[in-house]
């Protein structure tokens, strides 16, 4: 490292990344997929693919579709589950030289706490984000996280069965996201991101049908930045654990709307679609950002946001 | 594979609204095998947004691929506004291409439309490869609408053309070219494969056929795509019963198919 | 007209549109201000700048934002308050040959209903469009909507107040659209447009201020349309009367995604800014889709989406 | 007022980042005035949305108009992009332009960077009318930035150059030519009427000076805006408190406004 070159890396809770640029869950696969492409260690840390107890198909096709600055997904967290991923990805992310972070989701309170219990002791994990916002599946879900005290419930059980750093990651479809924040938060989480997609549909006007075979699906992408900035700052004002801002990232110039806003740390999702060298040129751009302006660690830039009235 | 941004070289419409592009960028004409595909981005904005996947149509010159693609919406519409000089962006070779084995045995190659697109490839490779001269055959609505294989890529390869309508080669669709072939390579008991591209209805109906005829066959599938890496689960179609698994990434395990990992009856469930 | 053309007429409840293309509140002024470019009675109806019983100033600059396939706004109901816009405004209005619809506005509720009471019976208001749904000022706007027994509140005071048709006007921001739109179907309203925008915020990463003076402001423009489709797809599933659908239409494509769902007209606001002209050709597209697929009454289009799974 | 998609005649880089466009489109040329300005949109996808507003600089031969701009972000970077032959979205002519009447009186034109576009504009307009040619003060931050009304517009004018690191005429902000100007004028007894466009600070500084010295002074203003025709009430500026209400449009009682309009201590409160 140049003597020059800022000082990246950040604390988020009992986490420490080497630098605040994560991949975000369900976009970038266990890790590998990318790796003909540039070597994930690069990053401040990896969300896998959100993991649950037993293996599931996911929804039919079509699962996608393109939107203005974004695209809707309904996945429906197809995932190989826990035993497969422990036998086939974990291996692989052990040897990673960096964070990883599992994204777990359950059907039941109880299954987030298997899922969890599954995970206990296994190294080479570095976290547990909790999926309790996605908009995708029919039970459970988005379920947890727009009802405060289910979404406590979960994190309570997570915790229970885990011995590691749990971040919980919070939905954006509800009225006021500081109660669901602050739930989690007296729950005992470690730590929020924030947000999961916003529910959304697109109408196929020639079939005169649902563009996704599920109907809705989860809007993400560039598109939804101005709204996780907003909840992050509402969020980051109304709790005093560490938040992940993550929605619409694709620039550092958009990094650094959430870390000037209060977030410790982002996840870039759907812009790695768009161009999937993202993630390193966001990371070059705040390198850059901080030494044109003489910062020497990122960290002296998160949460300094001022509001008072100029004018 | 490669993330990279190869300039134009050359950029023409070849039939009406269809349109052959080429990009120099050695490392993905070196290593790209027929059937894979490369996602291209064309805007300045972020509007359109995704990449759109394309074939690789061939290899041009020494350093150089081509793409041949229809406009159909937002993002080849900006494709096609690109010039001659232009940079674009390119991650690619992505994907399985056909399987064409050191086995011998005779090729059938069946495009409908567009879908000529990655059999050109194909074609140019097998040419490539001595005296493995496939049949091409080519469905297309009408004669305005032909893409031939001499046209495109300079191959020296005759195409049976069939026509929707009628104004050039046969009338009826390219299915009708392959059951005499299909009869044929049968009778010389040859083993055979074929290998098609086209809308999903066309493909079921070379799968069945092909099937029938006892005769191997791939089919390149197509679907809305996000990553083109595996890493979203965004491009699945439905996999066969006996295939275990309830979805196929046509990124990652196609582009190119076994006809016989397809759930025919939800096939083209992307496109409507 | 020609003999060919389809007929765009469209009823929303007891209002008979000429088409389903209206221009939304706070996007088309008072009407006039596109008059040089084009007639506004062209339209289906406009809807007027919200409106208060005083005067408002609105909120210091700067207002407005660019966002990816958006923007955000923050007037503050900045209006000319009821007497003025009687006195200056109706006027021109009054000779308009097409559907005028005033958007109001209260801090309170008893103020909803004065604003209501001082419309009554004037000629050349063919309807009320109540707008509980802003997000840029302090005192109520927002409140009113995600609480469901005050959108009732609201709805019911108007109701006795005015002798027009009542549009309610709903907010995104809320956990569950459905629970407004029924309270307000049920205390009598005649229709309800959605959506309203959704609060967002942008970071100026230079100044390390917020980008509004505001800080936060509403997101408009494609970017939210899915949001929009998602949340008419609920609403028209839950309520029986009729919608009218709002929120990044931008091409008669668009338009017709809102039709096919259930809406019955459209609203374009941020549109008109990409190009003045939108409406006109989301009308022009509209005549187009009908005409080429034999579809004779735009009507026939309402609410035919499909949504019973084909694989 | 029209909305039109004209066909861009030229386009040239005058200065480092900052461009000539010509868009030909009489109507527009026609009935233009100077201070007024267009909304441009050339983007095809919906991002960037709004169109960008810029000032007219002047009309160009019979039936065309200019727009001077610098590249600061995503839109005028995309405007740069167009070629010569390429058409554009524009909107245009908007807002109330500089009053020069039919009162007679001297003109002091002073400009700050591209600022200086309305300027040539307005100094084209006077030259246009006789012998009441302006007094032409520009002020640049270097040398390679300067954009004199000969070079751009080909006017018969000299102007008095102020650059911020000397590279050019006077070291020093361009209000510092201003001064002496206001003083002849003073002294002179004459009917003085001082126009600028340029940033908030230097607006700020001219406007002071101008009352000062009993001259009148109109400005230019800018702010973000998006529908540039008082319809979105986006675009506010901070009025002053004798102006009995508390905020003006910048498209529609500006661009140009009589300096003590304005609140001062809050104007610029756009940008950063
Ligand atoms: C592996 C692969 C290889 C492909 N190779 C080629 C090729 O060589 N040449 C070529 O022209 N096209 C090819 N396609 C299809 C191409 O990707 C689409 O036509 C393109 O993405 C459309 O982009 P658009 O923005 O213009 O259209 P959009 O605006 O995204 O869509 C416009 C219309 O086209 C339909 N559409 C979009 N994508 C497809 C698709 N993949 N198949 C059928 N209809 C579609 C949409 O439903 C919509 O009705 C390939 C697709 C895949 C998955
Ligand atoms: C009435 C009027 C006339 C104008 N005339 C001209 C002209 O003749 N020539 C010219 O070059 N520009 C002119 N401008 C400014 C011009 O509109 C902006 O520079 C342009 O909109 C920036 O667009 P962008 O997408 O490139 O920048 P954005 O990506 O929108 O912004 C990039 C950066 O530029 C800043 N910025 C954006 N708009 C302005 C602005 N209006 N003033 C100062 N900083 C801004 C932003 O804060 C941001 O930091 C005029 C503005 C107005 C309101
Ligand atoms: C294709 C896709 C799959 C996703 N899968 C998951 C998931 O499994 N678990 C999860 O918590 N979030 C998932 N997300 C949400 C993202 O992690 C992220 O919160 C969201 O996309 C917003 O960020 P972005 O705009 O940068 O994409 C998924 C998003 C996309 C686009
Ligand atoms: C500048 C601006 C001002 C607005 N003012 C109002 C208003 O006064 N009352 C209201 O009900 N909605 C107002 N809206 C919301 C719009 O009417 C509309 O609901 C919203 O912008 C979504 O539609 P769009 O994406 O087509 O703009 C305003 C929107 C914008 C962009
Ligand atoms: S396109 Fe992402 S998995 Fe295939
Ligand atoms: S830009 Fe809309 S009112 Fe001025």
């Amino acid at each position: 490292m140049n003597e020059m070159d800022p000082d990246l890396t950040v604390r988020v809770g009992p986490l420490r990344l080497k630098n605040p640029v994560l991949a975000a869950s369900g976009t970038f696969g266990y890790g590998r997929e990318f790796e003909p492409l540039f070597d994930p260690a690069l990053l401040g840390g990896i969300v896998v693919k959100g993991l649950s107890l037993e293996p599931r198909a996911g929804n039919p096709p079509p699962r996608i579709v393109e939107t203005p600055c974004g695209m809707l997904n309904a996945i429906g967290l197809a995932n190989i589950g826990v035993k497969r991923f422990l036998e086939e990805k974990l291996p692989w992310l052990q040897r990673l030289d960096t964070t990883v972070v599992v994204n777990i989701y359950g059907h039941s309170v109880e299954e987030y706490g298997e899922v969890a219990g599954a995970l206990r002791g296994v190294e080479g994990i570095d976290a547990l984000e909790v999926n309790i916002s996605c908009p995708n599946v029919k039970q459970g879900g988005m379920a947890f996280c727009t009802d405060p005290m289910m979404s406590a419930r979960v994190t309570e059980t997570v915790l229970e069965r885990s011995d590691k750093p749990v971040i919980v990651k919070l939905s954006p479809n509800v009225t006021d996201i500081r109660e669901p924040a602050l739930a989690v938060e007296k729950a005992g989480a470690h730590a929020l991101s924030l947000i999961n997609t916003i529910t959304g549909m697109v109408v196929d006007v020639e079939a005169r049908r649902p563009a996704l075979a599920n109907v809705k699906g989860g809007l993400s992408g560039p598109a939804i930045r101005p709204v996780a900035v907003r909840m992050v700052y509402e969020v980051v004002e109304a709790v005093r654990i560490p938040v992940i801002g993550v929605g619409g990232i694709a620039t550092a110039k958009d990094a650094l709307e959430f870390l000037i806003t209060g977030a410790r740390a982002v996840e870039v999702g759907t812009a790695g679609f768009a161009d999937p060298l993202a993630t390193l040129k966001i990371l070059d751009g705040l390198s850059g950002f901080c030494r044109s302006r003489g910062i020497d660690r990122v960290e002296d830039l998160i949460g300094t946001l001022e509001t008072d009235r100029r004018f | 594979m490669f993330e990279c941004e190869p300039e134009i070289t050359a950029h023409r419409e070849v039939a009406p609204g269809t349109y052959l592009m080429t990009l120099r960028e050695a490392s993905i004409a070196k290593q790209a095998r027929p059937g894979q595909f490369v996602m291209l981005r064309a805007f300045s904005g972020m509007d359109p947004l995704l990449r759109r996947p394309f074939s690789i149509c061939g290899r041009i010159g020494e350093d150089a691929f081509g793409v041949l693609y229809r406009v159909v919406g937002r993002g080849t519409a900006v494709l096609a506004k690109q010039r001659t000089g232009d940079r674009i962006q390119v991650l690619g070779p992505l994907g399985n291409g056909f399987q064409t084995g050191p086995a011998s045995g005779s090729f059938i190659l069946a495009g409908g439309g567009v879908g000529v697109a990655p059999l050109f490839f194909l074609a140019q490779t097998l040419l490539g490869q001595g005296d493995r001269t496939p049949a091409f055959l080519a469905g297309f609505s009408g004669k305005q609408e032909v893409l031939s294989p001499g046209d495109v890529l300079q191959l020296d390869l005759e195409a049976e053309i069939a026509t929707e309508d009628g104004t050039l080669g046969h009338a009826g669709p390219v299915t009708d070219l392959l059951e005499p072939h299909l009869a044929v390579c049968a009778e010389q008991g040859n083993k055979t494969t074929v290998c098609a591209c086209g809308p999903p209805a066309m493909l079921e109906r070379v799968a069945a056929l092909a099937r029938a005829a006892g005769a191997s066959c791939q089919v390149s599938l197509e679907s809305a795509m996000a990553c083109g890496l595996g890493a979203c689960l965004g491009c699945t179609v439905h996999a066969a019963p006996q295939e275990g698994i309830p979805y196929l990434r046509v990124c990652r395990e196609g582009p190119v198919f076994p006809a016989e990992a397809v759930d025919w009856s939800r096939a083209g469930a992307g496109w409507s």
